[in-house]
C-alpha cells in the first residue's frame, strides 16, 4: 500500500502563500496515491518556472529540465523506459510558448505520456508577463496597453491534433482533478490536461473566484460524448460565463510504443549488448 | 608507390554519378586494392553539376588528388569544367551523341553511353552502367570482377536487370577497349579477389562505430551532411534494437536523447552546425544534469545555411564554446572512417564515464567519402557504462544522492525505476540531492565537481598522432580529417628533403596542456593547416599548450585538401 | 501596367524537372501581376528548402533566411514596413517541423502576411525524408518500415487557431491557386495556403494524379459558408478520396498593425528619430 | 573618501526590500551623494531571503562593500543570515515582536516596524517604509528629503496613500532617534536637494540608450535578468514610435529583430544565456546577410538555468564563439550604468556601419543595480545608419548588388520597397546579387568581404581604460561589470604601496592586438580578474595580444566582486 507520506518531499516549497499549485500538487499526490503507484515507478519531467518546480516538492524521479523542454525529455525518457510512469509538467509559457512546437508533435507522436499544464495565463516566475493564454487585452509589463492577441486555445490545439486524451481541470476542485489525473495515467497514449490555477501574484484578471464562477463539471452534463470530436470542438470553445472541465476528448489511437516492435519484449534500457551480432553489420562493407 | 589511378565521374544530380565511383570502390576493394571516393555536389536533387572522383592505389589512400588520370563525362557540364583538371596524358570517356562534343585527341574516346545503355541494358537509366565498365577499360582492368558485383548488387531485382546491367558494362568496358588510341595512362589489373578489407564512407562508419558501442536511442532532424549517419541507423534499427525517433526539430532531438540517456540508454543525434546551433541550450543542460550525451556533428561552410553539401572545418571554436557558463565536455575530430569508427566507441564510454556531453566533430569530406580500411574490430574498445549503481545497492527507497561530491567529479549515478530510491536531475545549481539551491558555497562546489571531470578527459586524452616523434622540424598541425592529405603531403616534402612531420589531433578538446611542447626542438616551426577562415584549432592549440603557431595555410572554399596543395602551399611558406 | 515579365528573375532554376513548383511559381507571378503589384513593392521571405528557393526564382525584394525561420522574419519585416505586401514562403518540414511554433503563434498574432506552404508531405531538399504531414505508414529512409504518426493537419490548427484565412491549393490547378493567392494577398491579416505540390522525385505516394484524382474545389459545392467555424473544422478533415481545395475558412479579426497605434501615422522605418525627445526620457531618473 | 556609509535591508521577497533600498538611493542622489545599490535576490516571489545593498557616499561609489554598516532586517531569516556580515560598530534595526528576536546589544534596535505601520499608517504593507525612516535616523540624516520623495512616489495613488507613507516613515525615523544606544557609526546631512544627478539601474541605462539611438523595433521573450530591459522599453513605446512584440520565444525574437533590420528599422532584442543559445542559429544568420542587428544579454550563473537571478561572467567565449562558422561580430561589455548608457548607442552605430551583429554583454550586477551617474548626454554618441543609398541613388529598377565586393567588406545596401531596385538577402553563400553559389572562388571572395570587417571593427575598437598610463606593475586586467570594483581595488592597492593599475576593456572583442604590449613594461604581472570559472577573457586576450596573463583571480558563485574581496586576494598572489 502506498499512502501520501510516501511522496512526501524534504524539499521546501517556494510558492506563494496561496498560489493554486498547492492543491494541484495535492492533488497530483492523492492521483498517484490512487493508482497505488510506488514513487520509484514514477518519473515526472518538468521545465522551468513556478509549476515546473513542481517534482521537487514530491518523492519521485525526477528530470527538471529546461523552460520549454519539458516533452522532449518525457518522450525520450518514456520511450527508453517504456515501463515507467512518466508525467510531464510545466506552466503555460513552458508549454505553449517556448515548448509550443514539441506540444503539436508530441499529441501527434502519442507517446504514453500524462501532460500536466499549470495555466495561470500568465508567466509567473519570471513575475508576471502576458503568456500566450493571457486574455486578449491583458495588462503586463510586457503588454502596457493590454495584448492584442487573442488567447491561444490550446484544447482546440488538442482536438485539430486528435490528442488521445484531452481534458481541463481546476485546482479549486481537488477531488475532480486529482480523478481526472488518474484517468489520464490510466489512459494509454498522450494524455493533455489542462488546469486553471491561479497565479495570486500576478494573474488578476483570472483570480480563484473568477474561475470559481465560471467552471462546471462537463461530465455532469447529461450527453456529452468526448469521443465525438466535432462536438469536443465546439464545446473547448466555450469561455466566458461558462468553462467546462473534465475529459473533452478521447480518441482510441495506437500508441507510439505499441507501434515499435523493438520495444516489444522488453525495454530499450532493458537490453542488452550483445558484440556477437555486430561481424554481421560490418560484413555489408566488404 | 606503385599504383596511383584517379577517376573522375561527373554529370548531373539524379545521373548515377556516386553509383559509378562507388561500384569502382568495391571491386577495386574486394580485390585487394585501397580506394578514397570523395564527392563533389550541389545542393539540389537533379541537374546542375556534380563529381565523384576515385583514387585507387595498393597502399592505404590517404588523400584526394587535383587531377584525375581518367573522366568519365555523363554530360556537357562536366566535359566543359572538367576536363581542364585532366592530368596530362589522361583519357577522357565522353558521350558525343548525348553532348554534343566532338574531340580529334585520341585520348579522348566518344562513347554512346545512353545508346548503348538502351540497346544492351534497360534503358538510358544504365547508362552509368556503360560508364564503370568503361572506367576499368580506360586503365586496363578487366570486366569480370564488376560483373560479379552487378550479380550481386541487383540479385533482388531479378534476373532482368542483372543482365541488362551486366551487359551494359560489358559493352562500355569492350568499346573502351576497341578503341584505337592508348588506352590510358596506368594499367591495373584486378587479379583474383582477396576478402578482408571494407569500403565504407564516413557515415557509415560513425553509424556503425555507435550500433556497436550499444546505441539505443537515436532522435534526429535530418541536415547534410548529417542525414546518412541517422539512416544508416534507423535501417539497422530493428535488426539491433535502436529505437530511431524522427524529432519535429534539433531542440527536441537532442532534448529526447538527454531524457532516454536520463533513462540509461546509450542516446545520440547527428547534425550539421545550423543544427547544432538549436541544441547548445540542452548541451548546456547534459552538462548542468551530468546527463551522458554523444552528439555527432558533420560540418559545411557557414555561417548559417552556407554551402549545404560542401565541406569545411568551422566549427570547432563554436562546438568547445557551445552554450553558456562554464561546464566540461570533450570534442573528438576523427581523420578518416576507420578513427570515426572507434571515436564514436571512445566518445560513449567517455560520456558514460564522465557524465557529460561528447562531440564527435566531423565534415562533409569525412562523411561522404568512402575509405578502403582493412578491417574494424567492435571488441576494440570494450564498452564501460562508468559509475552506474547496482538496483541492489542503491539502498531501500528514498533519495539517492545523485550529485554526491567527488573530487573526481564523477558521482554514482542510479537510473530511474530500477530500484527503489529515486532521484532528481536539475537544470538549476542544486544540492548533492539535485534541488534548486541559492548556496553561494554549495554553487562553488558543485562547479569545482563539474569542472574536475574535464582535467580527467585531459589526462585521458589520445595525445596526437606524430608522424616522426624527434625528427622534423617543420611541423604541420592540424586535426580531423585533412590527417591523410596531410600525411602524404609530409611524404612528398620529405621526399624533396625538408624535414616535414605531422601532428594531428583526433581528441581536439581537451587536449594536454604541456605535453606537444616536450616533444619539439627549439627551432620548430609550427605551421596550422585547416579548412576554416580563422584558424580555430590553432588558437585552441596555442591557448591550451602555449606554443607559438607560426603560420597558418587555411582554405574556406568548401573544398577539402589535397596533399599536393598543402605541399605546395608549404613550400611557398618555407 | 505590370506583366509577367516584369516578374522574371536572371536565376536560373535547381527544381527537378516536372516538380510542381515550376507550376506554383507560374501562379504566384500571375497572382502579383493581377493583383497590379510591382516588385519593388514586394517583399518574399522564405525559409531552407526547396519551396523556399522560390523568392530567387521571381524578381522581388527577397530574404532567404533560416530553415523554419520564414515566419518570424517575415513578420519583423512586416511590422517594420507595413507598406510592403509580405509573402512568407516555404516548405511542410519548413514551416510544420522546424518552424512548428511560430506558425501556431503567427496566426494568433495575426499580422497581415500571406503565407504560402508547399505541401510535398515530405522532405525534399534533404532527400526525401518523412515529414509532420506525410502520410501514416510513409516509408522513408527516416521511417523504413513506415511513419508510426499520422499525418499532422496544418488546416486544422489554423482552423483551431482561428487564423484569419485558411485555405488549400493545388499546383495541378494553376488559375485557382493564383486565385487564392491573391484572396490571401487582398486578405487583411494572416492569410495560410497549404498548396498540395508533388515531389517527383521523393513522393511516389502523393503524386500528380493521386492529388488530381481528388482535389475538387469547395467554392464550387453549394452553400459551403467558409465563415461557419464548425463546418470548416469538418470539411478540413477531409482526406481520402475527396480532398477540398479553396478558402475553407475566413475569420475577420483586427490585424496586429490596425491595433498598434505606433503605426497609425506611418510605418516604423519612416519615423525619424527626434533627438529632443530624450532630455524628457533622462528626466525620469532625477 | 569622506563619506562612506552602506546600509543593507534584508526581507523575503514580497516584502519590499527593494522599494526601500531605491527610496534610499534617490533620496541620496537628489541631495548631491552618489549611491550604488545591489540586489542579492533568490528566483521566487514570495518568501526565501532577498537584500538590497545601498553604499553612500560623496564621490562616484565604484563597488560594492562586503560589510554593512546598518542592517536592516524586515524578517527573521536577516538576522540569522546578515548580522554575521555587520560591520563593527554597526547599527541593526530589527521587529522583535515579528521576528521573535531579543537583543541586548545597545547598536541592536527593537523596532516594531508591522506595528507602527499598522498605527500610523496603511497597515503592514508599509512597514517597509517605516524601515526606510529608521534607516535615515540609523545615519543621522533627516527625514524631510524622504518625505518629498514619498509625496512624489504616491502623488498618483491619492492623499491617504501618500499620507500613510509619510506616517510610517517619520515613525520609523522617530523610533531610531529616540533609541538611547548609539545611532550608527557615521553621521550624514542630507543638506538641500542639489539637481543634475541620475539614479538609474543597468537595464534601464541600456534600455534608454537604445531609445536614445532610435530603436524601433524591439521582439523579446522574457529572462532573468534581462526581462527589465524589455519592459523598460515597453512601458515607453508609444511615447518613442517603437513597437514591441512579445515573442514566443527566442528564436522568433530574434528572427523578428533581423526581419525588422532587413526593412530599414533599429531592431533589438535582450535576453540571457540560455535564452541567447536559441538566437546563435539567427546571430550567424545575420552575419550571412549582412543585417545589421544589436542583442543585449544579461549574464547569470550557468550552464543551463543555473542561478537565475544571480551574475556571472561566464558566457563570453561563448559569445565571441556562437554559431557554427567564421563571421564578424563585435562584443561590449559596459562596466556601469554610463558605459550601459553609450554602448547601446556604440552597438547599434556598429551593426548598421558593419552590417553585422552587435553583442552587448551585461550581467545581473550590472542591469539590477542602481547608479547614480552626474548625467547623460542623449546626442554624445550621433546616430550613424552606414551605408543606406537613398532612394534616388538605387536606380530605377531591377537588381541592386546587395553583395557588391568592397574592400572594406561593407557594401551599401537599399532598403527593400524604399527604391524601385530589388535586393535579395541569401542565408546561403551567394553571389553580389544575392543569389545561392556553389562557386569556390565566390564563396572565398565572399569570406574576404565578410571578414575584412572584423578588422575594420578592430580598428576601432575604444582601448581598454588605463588607470595608470606607464605606471603600475601589477595590472588588473577585467572586463565588464567588474569596473568599478577593480578600480576601488587598484586605490586600496595603491595605498598600501603596491604598484597596482587596472586595465579594463569595454569593448571585449575585436581587441587590438598590438597596443597592450606597448603599454607595458618588461617585468609587468597581469592578474586576470573576472566572474567566471575558467578566465574566458585572459584566455582572450593572451590569443588577441600574445601577452600572457600570470595569475587568474576568479569568482563563480553567482555573487559580485568587491573590492575589498580583490584587494584581498591580490594582496595572497603578490
Ligand atoms: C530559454 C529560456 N527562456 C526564458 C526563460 C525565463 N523564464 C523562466 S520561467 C518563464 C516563464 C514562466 O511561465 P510559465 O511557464 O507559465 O510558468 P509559471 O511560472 O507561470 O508557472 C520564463 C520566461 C528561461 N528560463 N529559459
Ligand atoms: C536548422 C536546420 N535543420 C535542418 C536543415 C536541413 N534541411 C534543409 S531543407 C530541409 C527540409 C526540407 O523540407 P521542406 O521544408 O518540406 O521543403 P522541400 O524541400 O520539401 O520543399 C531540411 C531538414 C537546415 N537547413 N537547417
Ligand atoms: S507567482 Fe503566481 S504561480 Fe508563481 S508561486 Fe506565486 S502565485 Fe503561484
Ligand atoms: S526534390 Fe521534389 S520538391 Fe524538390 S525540386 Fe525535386 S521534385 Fe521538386
Ligand atoms: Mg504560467
Ligand atoms: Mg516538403
Amino acid at each position: 500500500m502506498v499512502s501520501l507520506e510516501d511522496y512526501e518531499s524534504s524539499d521546501p516549497i517556494a510558492w506563494c502563500p496561496g498560489c493554486g499549485n498547492f492543491s494541484l500538487l495535492n492533488a497530483l499526490k492523492e492521483a498517484l496515491t490512487g493508482l497505488g503507484k510506488k514513487p520509484h515507478e514514477i518519473a515526472i519531467v518538468s521545465g522551468i518556472g513556478q509549476a515546473s518546480k513542481t517534482p521537487h516538492y514530491l518523492m519521485c524521479n525526477a528530470f527538471n529540465g529546461l523552460h520549454g523542454r519539458t516533452l522532449p525529455i518525457a518522450t525520450g525518457l518514456k520511450l527508453a523506459n517504456h515501463e515507467l510512469t512518466v508525467i510531464a509538467e510545466g506552466g503555460d509559457g513552458d508549454g505553449y510558448a517556448e515548448g509550443g512546437n514539441h506540444f503539436i508533435h508530441a499529441m501527434r507522436r502519442n507517446v504514453d505520456i500524462t501532460y500536466l499544464v499549470h495555466d495561470n495565463q500568465v508567466y509567473g516566475l519570471t513575475k508576471g508577463q502576458t503568456s500566450p493564454t493571457s486574455e486578449k487585452g491583458f495588462v503586463s509589463k510586457t503588454t502596457p496597453w493590454g495584448s492584442s492577441s487573442p488567447p491561444e486555445n490550446p484544447l482546440l490545439l488538442a482536438i485539430a491534433s486528435d490528442c488521445s486524451f484531452v481534458a481541463r481541470g481546476f485546482t479549486g476542485d481537488i477531488p475532480h482533478l486529482s480523478r481526472l489525473i488518474q484517468e489520464g495515467i490510466r489512459n494509454r497514449g498522450f494524455s493533455f490536461i489542462d488546469i486553471l490555477q491561479p497565479c495570486v501574484s500576478f494573474n488578476r484578471v483570472n483570480t480563484f473566484p473568477w474561475y470559481k464562477d465560471r467552471v462546471y463539471r462537463i461530465d455532469e452534463e447529461e450527453g456529452y460524448d468526448a469521443s465525438d470530436r466535432t462536438s469536443a470542438f465546439q464545446k473547448a470553445q466555450e469561455w466566458g460565463e461558462r468553462i467546462p472541465i473534465g475529459i473533452l476528448y478521447r480518441s482510441a489511437r495506437p500508441t507510439r510504443e505499441e507501434q515499435e516492435p523493438v520495444l516489444s519484449t522488453c525495454s530499450l534500457v532493458g537490453q542488452p549488448v550483445e558484440p556477437t551480432a555486430f561481424p554481421k553489420l560490418l560484413e555489408a562493407f566488404r | 608507390m606503385t599504383l596511383d589511378i584517379s577517376i573522375r565521374i561527373g554529370g548531373q544530380a539524379g545521373q548515377g554519378v556516386q553509383a559509378v565511383s562507388y561500384a569502382l570502390g568495391k571491386v577495386f576493394t574486394r580485390h585487394g586494392f585501397y580506394v578514397l571516393i570523395h564527392q563533389d555536389v550541389e545542393s539540389r536533387i537533379r541537374g546542375g553539376h556534380n563529381y565523384a572522383q576515385i583514387r585507387i592505389q595498393d597502399q592505404p589512400v590517404r588523400s584526394i588528388r587535383d587531377r584525375p588520370d581518367v573522366l568519365i563525362a555523363l554530360d556537357r557540364q562536366t566535359i566543359d569544367q572538367d576536363l581542364p583538371d585532366l592530368a596530362e596524358g589522361g583519357v577522357l570517356v565522353f558521350d558525343g551523341q548525348a553532348t554534343g562534343h566532338r574531340s580529334g585527341d585520341p585520348n579522348h574516346i566518344d562513347l554512346p553511353l545512353e545508346k548503348i545503355a538502351g540497346e544492351v541494358g534497360g534503358g538510358k537509366i544504365m547508362a552509368n552502367t556503360v560508364a564503370t565498365g568503361a572506367a576499368l577499360a580506360a586503365i586496363g582492368a578487366e570486366i569480370e570482377p564488376l560483373l560479379d558485383y552487378l550479380e550481386e548488387q541487383f540479385r533482388e531485382k531479378g534476373r532482368e536487370t542483372v543482365e541488362g546491367n551486366q551487359a551494359s558494362a560489358s559493352a562500355g568496358h569492350r568499346h573502351v577497349l576497341e578503341h584505337p588510341g592508348p588506352h590510358g595512362p596506368k594499367k591495373v589489373a584486378l587479379g583474383t579477389p582477396q576478402g578482408g578489407k571494407l569500403l565504407l564512407s564516413g557515415s557509415e562508419a560513425m553509424a556503425a562505430g555507435s550500433i556497436c558501442a550499444g546505441l539505443r536511442f537515436y532522435a534526429g532532424y535530418p541536415m547534410s551532411p548529417s542525414t546518412a549517419i541517422m539512416e544508416y541507423v534507423a535501417a539497422r534499427a530493428r535488426a539491433y534494437n535502436i529505437l530511431v525517433e524522427p524529432a519535429e526539430d534539433e531542440i527536441a532531438a537532442l532534448n529526447m536523447a538527454i531524457g532516454a540517456s536520463f533513462a540509461g540508454a546509450r542516446a545520440m543525434t547527428a547534425t550539421s552546425g545550423g543544427g547544432f546551433c538549436l541544441m547548445v541550450e540542452a548541451l548546456g543542460l547534459a552538462g548542468m544534469t551530468e546527463t551522458p550525451l554523444v552528439v555527432a556533428i558533420g560540418q559545411r561552410p557557414g555561417p548559417a545555411t552556407g554551402l549545404p553539401t560542401r565541406t569545411e572545418q568551422g566549427d570547432l571554436a563554436f562546438v568547445v564554446h557551445a552554450s553558456h557558463g562554464d561546464f566540461p565536455r570533450a570534442v573528438l575530430a576523427p581523420g578518416d572512417a576507420e578513427q570515426a569508427f572507434y571515436a564514436m566507441a571512445r566518445a560513449f564510454n567517455l560520456a558514460d564515464r564522465y557524465q557529460t556531453p561528447v562531440v564527435v566533430l566531423a565534415d562533409q569530406y569525412l562523411l561522404d567519402s568512402y575509405f578502403t580500411v582493412d578491417g574494424l574490430d567492435p571488441g576494440a574498445v570494450p564498452i564501460d557504462r562508468g559509475k552506474i549503481v547496482q538496483p541492489d545497492e542503491a539502498g531501500s527507497g528514498g533519495v539517492f544522492r545523485r550529485y554526491a561530491f567527488d573530487p573526481s567529479g564523477v558521482s554514482p549515478r542510479i537510473l530511474p525505476g530500477q530500484s527503489k530510491a529515486v532521484l532528481y536531475a536539475c537544470s538549476d545549481e542544486h544540492t548533492e540531492e539535485g534541488h534548486i539551491t541559492e548556496s553561494a558555497e554549495v554553487r562553488a562546489a558543485m562547479m569545482h565537481k563539474r569542472m574536475a571531470k574535464l582535467e580527467g578527459m585531459r589526462r585521458e586524452a589520445a595525445p596526437p598522432e606524430d608522424t616522426h616523434p624527434g625528427d622534423g622540424e617543420i611541423i604541420l598541425l592540424g586535426w580531423g580529417s585533412s590527417r591523410g592529405a596531410m600525411r602524404e603531403a609530409v611524404d612528398l616534402l620529405r621526399d624533396e628533403g625538408l624535414p616535414a612531420r605531422m601532428l594531428h589531433y583526433c581528441d581536439v578538446y581537451p587536449l594536454e596542456r604541456k605535453g606537444p611542447a616536450e616533444r619539439f626542438g627549439e627551432h620548430t616551426r609550427i605551421i596550422g593547416l585547416e579548412g576554416n577562415y580563422s584558424g580555430q584549432f590553432a588558437d585552441l592549440f596555442q591557448r591550451e599548450t602555449g606554443l607559438s603557431v607560426t603560420d597558418r595555410i587555411l582554405k574556406y572554399d568548401g573544398r577539402p585538401f589535397s596533399a599536393e596543395e598543402i605541399a605546395g602551399r608549404v613550400r611557398n611558406l618555407v
